[in-house]
Parts: C-alpha cells; structure tokens; sequence
C-alpha cells in the first residue's frame, strides 16, 4: 500500500461517503426518529448530494477540495449536522501544510476537524454525539500512524474505532443535541451522528483500501 | 403517509409557492427560502429575522408583515435553515439600522444563526441575537443543550416587532426580546406523532391509550410517556410545571394556547375552558390570550401551552398594530 | 379516539366554556348555547345570526363579532341547533331592524332555522333567511334535499356582515345575502375520516391509499372514492368542477382554500400552490384569498376549496374592518 | 285485549321507545356513519332522555302527552331528526278528538303525525327516509282498525310493516336527508331514520302487547 494520498483518492473518499450515507439513509433517519425528528438521512444525503453536484473537475488540492465540502455542507444540510460536518471539512483543509497527504497529515488534518467540531457543538465524549465516533476515530489514527502505519491501514483502525464509539452510544444519556431533550429515555438508541460519522470513516478505509 | 404533497422531497418548495401566491403583501425567495415583506425596511428601522426548520407554520413565515418580523428563513422541514439562508434573509432587510436574529434554541438552530451573524457583520451588517428557551419539558443544565424554544417564540415576535415599528434601537429591541424570552414559559403534550414528509411514516408510534408529555415542536418524543387522561387531567400537566417553573407567583400575563397541527379548534377551546381555570387557581393573571394554531408540529395531534409574564410595556407593545398572514389586528 | 375532552358527550358545552374564557368580547349564552357579540346590537342595524353543528370551528361562533355576525347557534357536534336555540340568538341580536338567517343547506338546518324563524315571527321579530347551497360535489335536482351548504358561508358573513354594519336595512342585506350565495361554488376532498367524540370511532374507513372526493363538512362521506393523488392532480378535483359548474367565466372572485381541521398549513400552502395556476388557467381572476381552518370537519385530513364570483362591492365589503376570532382585519 | 288505549299505556309506550333507543344508539350510530354523520343515535337518545325526564305526573290527557314530547324532541334533539320525530308528535295530539283513545283514533292520529312529517321533510316513499317505515305503517294500522282489530292487534301490524319497510330502504338510493349526498353510493345500507321508526312502532306493539 502507498503511503500518499492523491487529491483523486479523497475525492473516491467523499463520493464514497454520498454513496454510503444514500444508502443508509432510511437508517439514519429511523435512528433520528427514535431520539431525534427523523431528518438526520435526509439532511446527509441531501448535503452529500450537493457536494457531488459541486464536484466537476477535480480540485487542485486536497485542501481545496475540503474547503469546497465543506462550505456545501453548511450551505445545504442546516440542522446541527450541517454546521458541524461543514466545519469538520472546512478546518481539515488548512491542516493540510503541504500537498503531500500521507497518514501523519491526513491524521493531523481529521484531528483539526474534530476539535473544530468540538468547538463548534461543545460535545464532549460520552454525551451521545457524533462526537463518541470521531474522538476515538481520530486517536485510534494517531496510534497507527505514529506506529508507522500507511493510510489505509490507519484509516481501517480509524473505523473500526469510531464503530466502536458508534456502538458505546446506545446504552448512554445524551446531553446535547435533539436527543437530550429525551432525558434517560434517549438511553437505548445508537445515536444517529455516530452512525453518519462512522459511515464516514468506513468510506475512507474502503477507499484507501482500493486505492492500493 | 396521507398528505397534500407531490414529491416527498419537495414540500418546502412547493408550499413557498402557495404562500407566495397567497399572500402578495409578501416576498418570497425562492433560491434562498427566505419570506420577506415586499416593501422595503423603512430606513432606520431595525430589522427582525427569525426562521427554523418548517413543519411549523404559521411560524416563522406567517409572521412576516408590519409590526412583526421583517423575514423569516424556512429551512427544509424540521431542519434549520443554512447560515446562507439567514444570511440572505439579514441582508435582505437591513436598513442600516441592524438586524436583531430570534432563535429557538436547538442546536442546529444557535449553530446556523451562530454562523450567518458571523458572516453578516463580515459584511458590515450589526446582529444581535436572542435565543429563546422556554420548553419546561426539558431539564435545563450547563451541561446539556438546555431547553427547548418554542411559544414564546411568537409573542416574543410580536412584542419586539411592535417595538421595532416604533423606531427603537437595535441594542433596545434586543434588551427587549431578552427581557420577554426570560419571562415566558411553554410545556406541550402530544396524543399522536407526526409523519414527517421525507421519512414518510410517523416519527414515533404512539399506542392509542397513551400520550406524550412534553413533547418538542419538532416531532421528537416528549420526556414521558403516560396513559391518555382526560383534557382536565393534561391541563393539569401542562399547568402545573409552567407555573412552578416561574418560581414565583406571575401575575399579569399573555397567554398562548396552541393546536401541534393535528388538533381541532373545538378540541383546543374545551383544552383552554380548563386551562383558564386553573391558571387563575395559580394565580396567573391572563391579561391576553391566543387560542389557536401558531406554532405546530405538522400533523401532530397536541396542543403547546405558553405563559410570558407581561409587564404594561409588553401589553401595550402586544396591542399595538400588526399585519402578518398569521397574527392581524389593529389595521 | 385520541382527544382533548373529558366526556365525549358533553363537548361542545365544555368548548364554549373555552370560547367565553378567551373571548371576553363575546357572550356565551350556555344554556341556550348562543354566542353573541358582549355589545348590544346597534339600533337600527339589522342582526346576522348564523348556527349549525359544531365541529366546524372556527365556523359559526369564531365569526361573531364587528363586521360579522351578532350572534351564532351552536347545535351539538355535526347536528343543526334546534328551533330553540336559533329563537334565542335571534332575539338575543334584534334591534327591532330584523335579523337575517344564514342557513346552510342540511335538512336539518333547514328544518330548524325554518321552526326558529316561525317562532320568532310570532314574536314580533321579523327575519328574513338565506340558504346557502354551494357544493357542487353534490347533484342537484327538485327530487333531492339539493347541495349542501359550505365554504361560501364565511364569504357571504363576511361580506352581508359588513354591509350590516353600514346600516343597511334587512331588504337589502337579504338581497346582498341572495347575491353572494348565488355566486359561490366549492368542493371539498378528504384525505382521512373524522372522528365524533360521541360515536368514538372514525364515521368511515379509508384505505391508506385512498381519498374521498366531494366529501361534505359533517365527515359524511363523499361522492366518489379514488385512489390517494398527487397534490397537483388533487388541485385539478377541486378545481376543475368548481370552475365548470359556473358554466362561464368566472373573472374576478375571492377564494377560500379551508383545511378540514387535521391537516397542517403547510399542507394547505403547498396545495395552493397547485391550484392557483389552474385557477388563472380557467379564468378565474383572485382577487382575495384566504388559506387556514376556517370551515372544518372536526379532525378530518383534507381541504375545501371555495370560489365566489365577487362584484366591486362585494370587494369593498370584503375589505371592511372585521374583528373577529376567526377573521380579522381593519381594527 | 282492551280496545281502550289509557295515557298511562301511552306513557309507557313513550319510555319504552326512549328504552329502546337506548340499547339501539350505537346501531343507529353506526347505520348513520355509513350513509349520514355518526350522529342519529345520540340524537334520538339524548331527546328521548329530555322527554323522559319532562315526564313527571301523568299528563292530563294523551294530547298533553303528545305535546310535551314533541315540543321537548323539537327542542332538544336538533338535525333533521328532531324536527321531525317533533311534528310527527305534535301533531298527534289535536288529531285525538276525545280523551278515549281506540284503534281507530290513534291511527288518525298516527296518519296525522305522519302526514305532519311529509308536510315538513317533503319526503315520499322511497326517498330512503324514515316514511319509508312511517307511511307502511300507518297505512297497516288503519287496514287492521277497519277490520276491527284492537289497538295491539293494529300495533302489531303497524310494527311489521314499519320493519318491512325499513328493510325496503337498504336497496334504495337516497333522495332526501344527508344521505343523498352519496348518490348511488347510499344504496346497500339500511336508512337509519326508518330504523328509530321501526322502533317507534316496535315499542308500541310490546307496550300495548303488556298492557292487556
Ligand atoms: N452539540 C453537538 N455536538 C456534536 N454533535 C452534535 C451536537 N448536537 C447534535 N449533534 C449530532 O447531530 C446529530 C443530529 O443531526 P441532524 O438530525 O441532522 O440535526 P438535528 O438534530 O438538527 O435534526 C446527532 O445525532 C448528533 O450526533
Ligand atoms: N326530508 C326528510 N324527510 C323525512 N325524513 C328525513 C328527511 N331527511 C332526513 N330524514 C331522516 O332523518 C334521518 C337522519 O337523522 P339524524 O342523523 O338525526 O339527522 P342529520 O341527518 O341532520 O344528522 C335519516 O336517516 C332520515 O330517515
Ligand atoms: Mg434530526
Ligand atoms: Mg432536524
Ligand atoms: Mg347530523
Ligand atoms: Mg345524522
């Protein structure tokens, strides 16, 4: 496996995500009708859609190319979703130093994007956010990476983490987001954010995993 | 799903049209999804920008019109607008003198208003922002998204917008709207959920003998799930929690009792035949009220009780003219 | 059945008690169950008493006041009020000008109005009625009790109601009263069935999948059963045959699009956006328009869509003050 | 059986139709709800329970009798129903020219109620209405008075031919009332006002049946 990423690569990344979060989409929004208003799959894919709509050429740099996701994202999703995925693209972008992407920048980049996320929504692990699948996606990269992993093989860590995280959601609380309001009923449910942000992780690993 | 619709995908656009259509006092943006009156804001005005995911109406677009809000941004249903949007809907109606943004408070909502007063005093537009919280359904911590923003919404809307009429600046409009946020209080309760159009089922099931208890305007359950009781016993549970949340005796108040959208006036009326009773037990003094649909749910079955404290300032600001396709008296 | 009430055979005495609790500028006559303007009618000005079944809030009651009726007879849940009660309304309201009957075109509305009006003759208190009739969902023929009385109810109230108020006797209000009537047609479609409290189940079963076309106001169900539409092709139900029973252009005209009572205004917008081209496209000239719950059928999904052929006076009248629950502009 | 008919048999007559109403209300509901509104049981129900109640002493005379009940159903049931089940009382009692009351004078007067509800409701038979079952009736009492029956005897016939011809109704499409909004549609549900009717009569039959 190489260990650079080509803009061409994450740009596969985020149509991956399209074509991930489309099909998971009734499932997204089931889970959002549980503890939330049954928009969170609608709100993605019609985000998502609009970013690949935007997508013509491919974008001169990685950078670029989050920049232009970004802004879709806050442009078209609205919800809490569309702030915090757009300012998860929108800060990765200047993370990226140079054009060269390997596993430690890309690492450096989705760390960026989470706390930007965090800063944003105020989430903290363990309240039942997107936050629960990020967090360890990101920590789980920086491990592989600093172990000297390639891309794809951080990546495959990165999801199986935030799977995990996704996974630790169902028995917890929320406290912030929509699913709040349901106090100790919102127990029981994966929480729909973690779900959508895993699916983003698995849509970088299956690409990475491709792009041998 | 049994709705007057076309494209399940589609109903935000399509409904724009019919409003645009029905109401020529009113500018509709179609790109942008933003109801605008069609004159201008008079110079030196402040302006009154709110919005919020639509399945709500007549909020916040059926509020739009003289004495009230100057625009109003829809976001798709249920889901807040973009920052683009409220954006548009700011620029479109400063005069110069300052926007004031009204905000329910749900995350995604405080985020895209968050988002949009950024980038409009970029462009050099002042912004204050209020954000209302007043759904006592939700336990309130530091910790937690705090609580919901709901009826209070639209008296807040009307005592602000009657203000901002007068000519008064943008910092006493805002002291105003926050004034008016702190002194109201909501609780819903739900007896069925609602389908939203693009999930087409209903959002939870709700078996026939039970109801939701504090129920959000968004479709999401409410915090407890009880067996349905008579209209005497809910009044009670939506009286009850409203008062003691004031934690002290209210006094003189405007009073909105308002149908989710799935809910018959005759049925709010006998709701509010015990509701008044009770609030006077409580020692609640309804000065004014409104018995209606305001702020829904879509479908919703339920209704949404209100109580903002009111002082002579915000009654005669409540009295004072207004013209919008929701909300009309005094001209 | 998922309702605010308490006994299902004493709503509508406990939703007055709601309407008077609200509504200090009207009285509420519970014995007679009468409401009325809290003022005295004006010597001289002739009186507008109008009644039905309740369950079509806010029709009657919710159209009391200046500009409107004097006083409305509210009959139980989707039955006429009796002779009674129509007596008490209308000597409640006589200033010794007369009182003008609004009737709307039910055997049994007929039968009583009919009784009342009898009665109050004895007494001395002299009425003049008019039948509204404007359904054309319905088959007329000698043979038959005719169409049903509908959305040009709160079109004709409107209008008579104002003329009332300038002081015009009880011949010319009549005739105005005959004039609007003659000039409406409307057709309703539902989505769902309603739900009377009393009986606890839905009057009828529709498939999911199904709507009735040409229903009536007492959830009765309607002339024809066809699959679920979209609302484009529903615009074009409506539409079509009510345009087409005027059998020549229609020109300019106020337009009514009532929700039935469970279906949300983004729903009835969305649908108004549908049949707005398709009135331009047959000629119809929209001159007014009103979309909300101004006719309903307790919690029955669907819409009615009204059209009257209006004159220049009718027009005037129209845009006179009115202040009332249901209707309000000017004051 | 006695050919004399006292007012205390007439009361009786008058609570055991309110009694039968009564058990019949949801029927009758029911029946309403497919051709009309939902509304016939309780209709009837709630006006034969105000005249019940207005039905202290024994009246002086069935005539008083006759106009306290049609007074008190024209004044509390409303619809259609109640201005016409009230006609058909109040119009009973002038047709009683004495105080004995045969089976020849209460079958006047039964034709004169009846006659009192076509004048008001304009209905004709077949119009699928309660003189669907009102007109056979009436017309089976006065044969069965001309050939010398008693009151019960005639009663009895009257019931059947009310039975008869509620049964008639259920091919019928409706000409008057709510139901001929249906059109075609109300054809194949029995009329819910023929149904009170039958019951009407029916209560007589077994009034004066007891009371032998
Ligand atoms: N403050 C927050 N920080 C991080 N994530 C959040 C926050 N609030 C909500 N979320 C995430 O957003 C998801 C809901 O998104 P969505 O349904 O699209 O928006 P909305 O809640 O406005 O309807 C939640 O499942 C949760 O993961
Ligand atoms: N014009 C009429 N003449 C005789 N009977 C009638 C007439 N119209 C209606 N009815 C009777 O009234 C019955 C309905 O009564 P009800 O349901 O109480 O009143 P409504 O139709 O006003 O709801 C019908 O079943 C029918 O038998
Ligand atoms: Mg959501
Ligand atoms: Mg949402
Ligand atoms: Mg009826
Ligand atoms: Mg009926």
């Amino acid at each position: 496996m190489s260990a650079a990423v080509s803009t061409d690569d994450l740009v596969a990344w985020v149509r991956a995500f399209r074509d991930t979060v489309q099909q998971h989409k009734d499932e997204l929004t089931r889970l959002d009708s549980e503890i939330g208003d049954a928009d969170h799959g609608s709100n993605m894919a019609r985000g998502l859609d609009a970013v690949v709509a935007k997508l013509g050429e491919t974008p001169a740099s990685a950078a670029e190319l989050f920049k232009t996701v970004g802004m879709t994202l806050v442009s078209s999703v609205g919800g809490a979703s569309g702030p915090l995925y757009g300012t998860l693209f929108l800060r990765m972008g200047p993370a990226l130093s140079s054009d060269e992407v390997d596993a430690a920048s890309l690492g450096a980049a989705l760390r960026a994007g989470v706390d930007g996320v965090v800063a944003r929504g105020k989430a903290e692990l363990g309240d039942k956010t997107m936050i629960d699948a990020l967090s360890p996606a990101v920590d789980a990269w920086d491990a592989a990476a600093g172990d000297g992993a390639t891309p794809a093989e951080a990546a495959r860590a990165a999801a199986e983490a935030a799977a995990r995280g996704r996974d630790a959601t169902e028995p917890l609380v929320a406290r912030k987001g929509r699913a709040s309001y349901l106090g100790e009923r919102s127990a029981g449910h994966l929480d729909p954010g973690a779900t959508s942000a895993t699916l983003l992780l698995e849509a970088l690993r299956d690409t990475l995993a491709g792009a041998a | 799903m049994k709705k007057f619709v076309n494209d399940p995908g589609n109903v935000l656009a399509e409904a724009l049209r019919g409003i645009e259509a029905a109401h020529p006092e009113l500018r509709v943006d179609a790109e942008n999804r933003v109801i605008s009156r069609a004159e201008p804001t008079r110079a030196g005005k402040v302006a009154l920008v709110s919005g919020g995911g639509s399945g709500h109406e007549p909020l916040h677009g059926g509020f739009v019109g003289r004495g009230m809000l100057d625009a109003a941004a829809a976001g798709e249903v249920f889901t807040s607008p973009t920052p683009d949007q409220v954006l548009a809907a700011t620029q479109a109606v400063d005069s110069g003198a300052g926007v004031l943004h009204i905000v329910k408070n749900y995350t995604g909502d405080v985020l895209n208003f968050e988002m949009a007063a950024e980038l409009a005093a970029a462009e050099g537009v002042q912004v204050e922002s209020v954000v209302v919280a007043d759904d006592v359904a939700v336990t309130d911590s530091t910790w937690t998204a705090g609580r919901r923003g709901t009826g209070t919404t639209v008296v807040l809307e009307k005592i602000v917008g009657a203000l901002a009429e007068e000519g008064a600046d943008l910092a006493a409009v805002a002291e105003l709207a926050r004034r008016v946020s702190a002194a109201g209080r909501s609780m819903g309760v739900a007896l069925t959920s609602c389908t939203v159009p693009a999930a087409g089922r209903p959002t939870f099931e709700l078996p026939d003998d039970e109801m939701e208890v504090g129920v959000g305007i968004h479709g999401e359950p409410g915090r407890s799930r009880v067996k349905l009781a008579s209209a005497h016993e809910i009044a009670k549970l939506m009286v009850d929690p409203v008062v003691h949340d004031f934690g002290e005796p209210v006094g003189p108040a405007i009073v909105l009792l308002s149908g989710l959208g799935g809910t018959p006036l005759i049925e709010q009326y006998l709701l509010y035949g015990e509701i008044a009773p009770l609030l006077a037990e409580a020692g609640v003094e309804v000065k004014r009220v409104l018995v209606g649909d305001y702020i829904t749910s879509l479908d919703m079955a339920g209704a949404s009780l209100t109580v903002v404290r009111a002082d002579d300032e915000m009654l005669r600001l409540w009295d004072a003219p207004v013209v919008t396709p929701g909300l009309r008296w005094g001209a």
